[in-house]
């Protein structure tokens, strides 16, 4: 499976990237930004980070599909 | 028409306004986020807002109808400024238009909460000292990380 | 410097607002009362406002320096009109400016319900019949008379 | 005693008066509004009138001195 990974605000500059694509052998969200991870070292998953799937929010465990596009959030401006 | 909508000029406050009048109205409350010039403690020069802006509109819709529902207000909208802004300016304006003030306060300030933790917008400040900093809300940075 | 203030011509809340300007405060709240185009099922055509003056100011200068007290915040004003006005008129309006939005949205609910009972200001309703009323809080019409 | 007495609003229309002067043998607020209700059929004291002494709020049992000036307030706009 293959899908668009796009990073936001820190996230972007944790990976010093704003989209690549992935190959994962996973199969959901969260597996998927794991497999990130290992490629990025200064990437993390803060508690209120977020994530969405074709400009839908989505869960961490909200299942893929070939050429989705997922978008990593890092924790919002909030306050 | 878009009643949440993304600028990256001047929020234009007066039209803002103007989009809220509605004769059946005896209350109308808006709340404005500004830039201020301190935060925790450093000297603040301007703030930058990203905003993915595709999500941010369906999400800010969607909060605006949830305070339509939930408080009976007749009128809600709001408006959010990216890119870099100065000191003083208005980065977000919230307005609720209804019979009474009991609901136009509770809608307007459920709208900003709301938005506040529900929209893909991040901030970054920058010092007078020239450093530059992602900030997210206190409440999630005290929380633990997840990995 | 009066941050209360009584006028007979419409509110210029354009002005009003500038003068709540504060670098340090990243949080302003205005509410506006205005003239609605329905009272208890009647069509309302205007709205007339009696105000003492000399006591309406003390009373609202008073309630002001309490809202500032109270909440901490930097700056609150209120403007009340009298005489005359047409629907969709803005009859008064309250400014909060404050670091932050809780104590914002606190202190102009404090000041506009204060407002609202402590000052000498009388409505008088002119409807589309041709009739004209008195009107009063609905609290206080309920409750009983003295005498 | 003399004291000034200014009548608002409603109570205007119910007396027909917007000021008068009131010899009193009465030395309260209270006791002059009762004085004045005697004179003026219309007028009744509703719980939430308010009473004022030479521009500052008072009470219904506020003494009064001779040439004081008394507002009487019918029941304000409220809500």
């Amino acid at each position: 499976m293959r899908v668009k990974v796009r990073y936001f605000a820190a996230f972007r500059d944790d990976t010093g990237c704003s989209e690549e694509f992935v190959d994962s052998a996973g199969s959901t969200t969260g597996e998927v930004f794991e497999q990130c991870r290992s490629r990025h070292q200064g990437l993390h998953r803060h508690q209120a980070s977020m994530v969405a799937v074709n400009d839908e929010m989505a869960q961490w465990d909200t299942p893929l599909a070939d050429g989705d596009e997922v978008l990593f959030f890092p924790p919002v401006a909030g306050g | 028409m878009n009643r949440f909508t993304v600028t990256h000029d001047t929020i234009a406050l007066d039209a803002f306004r103007r989009g809220m009048d509605d004769p059946s109205c005896g209350a109308y409350v808006q709340f404005e986020g500004r830039v201020r010039n301190h935060n925790e403690g450093q000297p603040v020069l301007r703030l930058e807002y990203e905003i993915y802006e595709p999500l941010a509109v369906k999400e800010g819709e969607r909060i605006l109808d949830e305070a339509l529902a939930r408080y009976g207000v007749e009128k809600a909208a709001a408006e959010h400024r990216g890119g870099l802004m100065g000191l003083e300016e208005v980065a977000v304006v919230v307005g609720v238009s209804a019979a009474h003030r009991d609901e136009a306060f509770a809608a307007c300030r459920y709208i900003i909460d709301e938005l506040k933790i529900r929209l893909p917008i991040w901030k970054k400040e920058h010092y007078a000292s020239g450093e530059a900093r992602w900030v997210n809300c206190q409440r999630c940075a005290s929380a633990h990380d997840q990995g």
